[in-house]
């Protein structure tokens, strides 16, 4: 009897107070129907705090979050199932703790099958993609692309026919890290070339690396490189070595290798933190002609203070494009430039829109 | 079969991350983060290759007693003393083979294995690291040396950048009126930082970022599959 | 490419050695002016009313001690000057001790100070990107217990934090990946909250693009000399202001070495010129 | 007891220092020993870290504690040995399958991770009136960040020579690229003598007591 009455009190104050606080429940756009957002106001009356809890079918009711906050909105993404109505109610207390009043409300998710907010990102990728892809097709109808000097790539005949000369090693470190990043695999495929270099000058190829799975990508790649020049019996297994993953451990490892093998030059092609400095400086004071090439920002002032030649950020990934001349790689890389077209030309229409007080432009490629 | 089923696997998996990315709906949404957690276990697995390698490189080395073959004893002494702590006592929280000993941890303060990686492999570390200091000074030394423009450039906001970041940048141009602060130093460098750098910086970033599209996408397509190895 | 005759580097290191050395066993003192980045994180803690939550992200290792714990404490400080409730959480496995050893560090200042009603460490998540990103979707089921295995359940200060929406602000302490650049790109792109982080002085460069109009990055503590300048705005001078002397000589000597670098390569020059003939 | 051995770590730590920094000086035993030592501890390191960070969370634990909701990491596992085949000659190829799961990983995220922060961030980012700034230092400033930004990716252009305006704006480019360059190179000396600030802060600290730690 006295549940019930409770029960009605509760039910006719629901009633009579709903209308002096909103509390409204939307499903979240552009997700996988995995959260509800949850706004209130109970600015009409004098509540310190409140409670909100929900109930799914078939469980109890649960405290989502508490809140000071009059105003408020709140992201309730804890086991939310797309599909399932879920019951709410707000709790709003005094500050003694006494329930002023209470709402109730319910509400179901939905998951989306489209992020309507990346649709920028979709319209760049599309363009950037469909350009490439139409380039490289365009050079391989047997279109002429041409492609600029990259200045650090003259040294790799100069490297290998100075280490036959001094019957020294050339050292190639494709970088610190691990396959998942893209800088290694474009290490690896300068590597490819050298080794094929090597190969036929019958120089020595020194490979530590710092990752299993580098460690097995780049044996096969010069293995590949030595059959290719026809040489598979001069190829050593063992010039390709891991040393540890450790960063400051492998540095260690190879300065070592440069002062006691004093390779007559040194590669380092691919991702580097703050060990290049310490290679690079111990490579030159043994002597080594250098060349560098990543894509880390802040890695590049070291190679470029101290190696002899250094692929700037993009010139490593196109340094394959410049050696083979394979009209697929160059294709892309002219796809790539006109990314770079496109980047510009938005850039000024940008520039010009913010000048003049249009920002259209600017919040429709922020959004993603 | 062993070529093609590779490379059509690298575009599937490609192409459906690239898609995912658009798609909230499950389970695409959830898809590149599982497939990061693989990459993690895959290698997880592999890093067996390297230690393997590792063994066989320098037990070749100490068998044909190469010159100092004495050190790469103490390298795989080293190894093998690390792994058997480790697995025998476990690091940290995790408990090794033996559980977690312990009365060695409390006569050595940590576990062993702990106890190794604090006080030597970090000081190790550290050190490595700290040479930095000397081979930049060296390398400046070497190589901030104005032949050309482009050598002055970087010489010019080296030493502009230096001064500004210390003590002394303020105390050379402290008593500049407020009417020239602008060149008091520290303002300098941050305005080089701010400007001229980040241009610089950002340059760097989209070219390099077009590269790594480009690359990605030829590797996806199939057109780069250098990383596949033999014919 | 004609090379001029230089000094054996190796004098160089010595002198950088005893340059570095000798400041830090006699301090001189030298006085310091604070830059706009460091002020915006000082205005942005400052600014953070009573009670509010930070989310510290401690996303480096023993390697980076030397320039990030300095600015690691006297953040860690301000906040609970500020009575500002710290979660600690760790992107890179060692830097849960890396958290332990500040709080240890201020322990002492702080008797009042309750774990996990005033700040708790939640300990390492691996996976970086990924594990911000799903605590901006569930934090709980990312960090379901702290660092001693506690429910978070239990711990007053997490109440209410199922994401990122109850979170005043998250500061990353960072030296590389994961660390300033994820956290932006989730917490502040994808959900909105400010952002801020201290990071070593290399990685700098690449994090002021992020300082921009939209706020990605709320501020910047770059290496020591942020850290120095810091210490002088919440007016308790630490390890890094020390620090800041010994930099300052060993950047004078770098600077002295370029200078006689040039006047010995212009000196050659002018030589081979007259001699050349 | 405890406290012996806490001294001898201190001890161990300082020898392996000085070891270290006396490649400085040449190659020599010591430096040699401390190399082997930090290749082979290391190399032990990421080894026990591996199997108790990475493998037994992220495939151990949920194997065992709840197959049902986490039988899909079979299919990793699988991959895993799979990579492993390369030990044997015969069954080298093998190992290609998780390797182009991999790539495929890497290629696909990295595809759109770095159109969104490297491309069209660094896009909206530049996007700005230069004309707005509290004073004209920062007009300059911005209107020199536009037009580095603009002229260094020009540089970058690599299908056309550089000649003409193309290759004034990629010689400017590159002006702005050595500028930035040398700036983070001098801001950077700051972090790296910060390195040689810790160790010396141990050495006379921890280890000597001549100074506060």
């Amino acid at each position: 009897m006295k549940k019930t009455l409770i029960f009605l009190f509760i039910f006719i104050s629901c009633f009579l107070f709903s209308q002096e606080i909103s509390f409204n429940i939307k499903d979240k756009p552009n997700d996988d129907g995995a959260a509800l957002i949850l706004s209130w106001d109970t600015s009409q009356i004098e509540a310190s705090k409140i409670i909100i809890e929900r109930k799914a079918p078939d469980s109890d009711l649960i405290i989502i979050t508490s809140s000071q906050e009059v105003v408020g909105t709140f992201e309730d993404g804890t086991d939310i199932d797309p599909g399932i109505e879920y019951n709410y109610r707000l709790s709003a207390l005094d500050e003694n703790g006494k329930v002023l009043h209470i709402v109730r409300t319910t509400a179901s998710s939905s998951s989306q099958w489209f992020n309507k907010k990346k649709i920028s990102l979709l319209i760049l990728a599309l363009l950037i993609s469909v350009s490439i892809v139409y380039y490289i097709f365009s050079a391989k109808s047997g279109k002429d692309l041409y492609i600029r000097k990259i200045g650090g790539l003259e040294s790799m005949d100069e490297s290998v026919g100075r280490a036959t000369e001094m019957g020294r090693p050339i050292l190639f470190i494709p970088g610190t890290l691990d396959l998942d990043d893209m800088q290694t695999i474009a290490g690896l495929t300068l590597l490819r070339r050298l080794a094929q270099k090597a190969a036929e000058y019958d120089a020595k190829l020194i490979v530590p690396v710092c990752r299993s799975m580098v460690l097995s990508t780049a044996k096969e790649v010069v293995k590949e490189a030595y059959m290719k020049a026809g040489r598979p019996d001069a190829f050593d297994p063992d010039s390709v070595f891991y040393l540890t993953d450790d960063q400051f451990g492998y540095v260690a490892g190879v300065d070592g290798i440069i002062v006691r093998e004093k390779p007559a030059a040194n590669f380092f092609l691919g991702a580097f933190y703050a060990e290049s400095l310490i290679l690079a400086e111990t490579g030159f004071s043994s002597g080594a002609i250098q060349t560098a090439g990543t894509a880390m920002p802040s890695q590049l002032p070291f190679f470029v203070v101290a190696c002899d030649y250094t692929l700037i950020g993009e010139e490593l990934f196109a340094a394959s494009a410049y050696l083979s001349k394979d009209p697929h790689q160059l294709g892309s890389l002219k796809g790539q430039d006109f990314g770079k077209a496109i980047f510009i030309v938005v850039l000024t229409i940008g520039i010009i829109l913010e000048i003049s007080g249009v920002h259209f432009l600017k919040d429709f490629l922020a959004l993603h | 079969m062993k070529r093609k089923i590779p490379l059509l696997i690298t575009f599937t998996v490609g192409i459906i991350l690239i898609i995912s990315e658009f798609i909230p709906h499950k389970p695409f949404g959830q898809l590149s983060g599982e497939l990061e957690i693989w990459f993690l276990i895959i290698s997880g697995f592999a890093i067996l290759l390297g230690q393997l390698s590792l063994f066989k490189v320098n037990i070749l080395k100490i068998q044909y007693k190469q010159r100092d073959w004495q050190f790469y004893v103490i390298t795989l002494i080293s190894f093998v003393v690390m792994v058997t702590l480790g697995f025998l006592w476990g690091t940290g929280k995790s408990a090794g083979m033996l559980g977690h000993g312990e009365i060695i941890t409390s006569t050595l303060g940590h576990k062993p294995f702990d106890y190794l990686f604090h006080n030597v492999y970090q000081h190790l570390q550290a050190t490595m690291f700290s040479l930095l200091a000397f081979f930049i000074a060296s390398a400046a030394y070497r190589a901030f040396i104005g032949r050309t423009v482009e050598s002055n450039l970087l010489l010019t906001s080296a030493v502009l950048v230096m001064l500004g970041n210390t003590t002394f940048g303020s105390l050379l141009t402290g008593w500049l009126p407020e009417s020239l602060n602008f060149l008091h130093l520290p303002k300098v460098s941050e305005f080089i930082m701010t400007f001229p750098t980040t241009a610089g910086q950002r340059a760097i970033m989209i070219g390099a970022g077009l590269g790594i599209i480009g690359s990605s996408l030829r590797i996806i397509l199939g057109i780069e599959r250098s990383y596949l190895g033999g014919e | 490419m004609r090379k001029t005759k230089q000094i054996d580097r190796r004098w160089l290191f010595l002198l950088i050695f005893f340059g570095v050395a000798l400041p830090l066993i006699f301090t001189i003192g030298l006085p310091l002016e604070t830059t706009k980045n460091v002020h915006m994180v000082y205005d942005l803690i400052d600014g953070m009313p009573k009670g509010s939550r930070a989310l510290l992200s401690f996303d480096y290792d023993p390697a980076s001690m030397p320039e990030l714990h300095p600015m690691a404490k006297a953040v860690v400080k301000h906040c609970f000057d500020k009575e500002i409730n710290i979660i600690f959480t760790a992107m890179w496995p060692m830097g849960v001790q890396m958290a332990d050893d500040i709080i240890e560090q201020l322990k002492d200042d702080y008797p009042d100070l309750k774990y996990g009603e005033d700040y708790v460490n939640l300990g390492f998540k691996a996976g970086g990107m990924i594990t911000i990103q799903s605590m901006g979707k569930n934090f709980r089921e990312v960090f379901p217990k702290d660092m001693n295995g506690s429910s978070i359940d239990e711990l007053p200060i997490m109440e209410g934090i199922n994401n990122f929406s109850n979170i005043g602000f998250v500061f990353s302490l960072s030296a590389g990946a994961p660390g300033i650049k994820e956290w932006v790109q989730i917490a502040h792109d994808a959900y909105g909250r400010p952002t801020s982080g201290g990071c070593t002085g290399v990685s700098a460069p690449a994090m002021l693009p992020y300082i921009n109009e939209q706020k990605q990055l709320t501020g910047l503590l770059a290496g020591l000399k942020a850290a120095a300048e810091y210490e002088t705005l919440i007016k308790t001078p630490g390890s890094a202001t020390k620090g800041m002397d010994a930099q300052s000589i060993a950047h004078l000597i770098i600077i002295i070495f370029i200078a006689i670098g040039n006047i010995n390569y212009w000196r050659d020059r002018k030589a081979l010129k007259k001699g050349g003939k | 007891m405890e406290q012996f051995f806490a001294t001898l770590g201190i001890w161990l730590g300082a020898l392996f220092t000085f070891a270290i920094f006396s490649f400085l000086y040449k190659d020599n035993p010591f430096y040699k020993t401390a190399e082997q030592i930090f290749v082979g501890l290391s190399a032990g390191y990421w080894f026990v870290y591996t199997v108790f960070s990475i493998l037994i969370p992220n495939l151990y634990d949920p194997l065992t504690q709840d197959f049902s909701a986490n039988w899909i990491k079979i299919i990793p596992a699988i991959l895993g040995i799979m990579m492993l085949m390369r030990l044997i000659p015969k069954t080298e190829w093998v190992s290609r399958f998780p390797i182009s799961v991999v790539i495929g990983t890497t290629s696909g995220v990295f595809f759109l991770r770095y159109l969104k922060s490297d491309v069209l961030n660094q896009l909206t980012a530049t996007m700005i009136n230069p004309f707005i700034g509290e004073n004209w230092v920062v007009i300059v400033g911005q209107i020199l960040l536009i037009v580095g930004t603009i002229t260094g990716v020009i540089y970058f252009y690599f299908s056309k020579k550089h000649t003409g305006a193309l290759g004034v704006s990629a010689k400017i480019g590159i002006y702005f690229l050595m500028v930035s360059f040398g700036a983070a190179f001098g801001y950077t000396a700051m972090a790296r003598i910060s390195l040689l600030i810790g160790r010396l802060q141990f050495l006379l600290g921890d280890w000597l007591g001549i100074i506060q730690p």
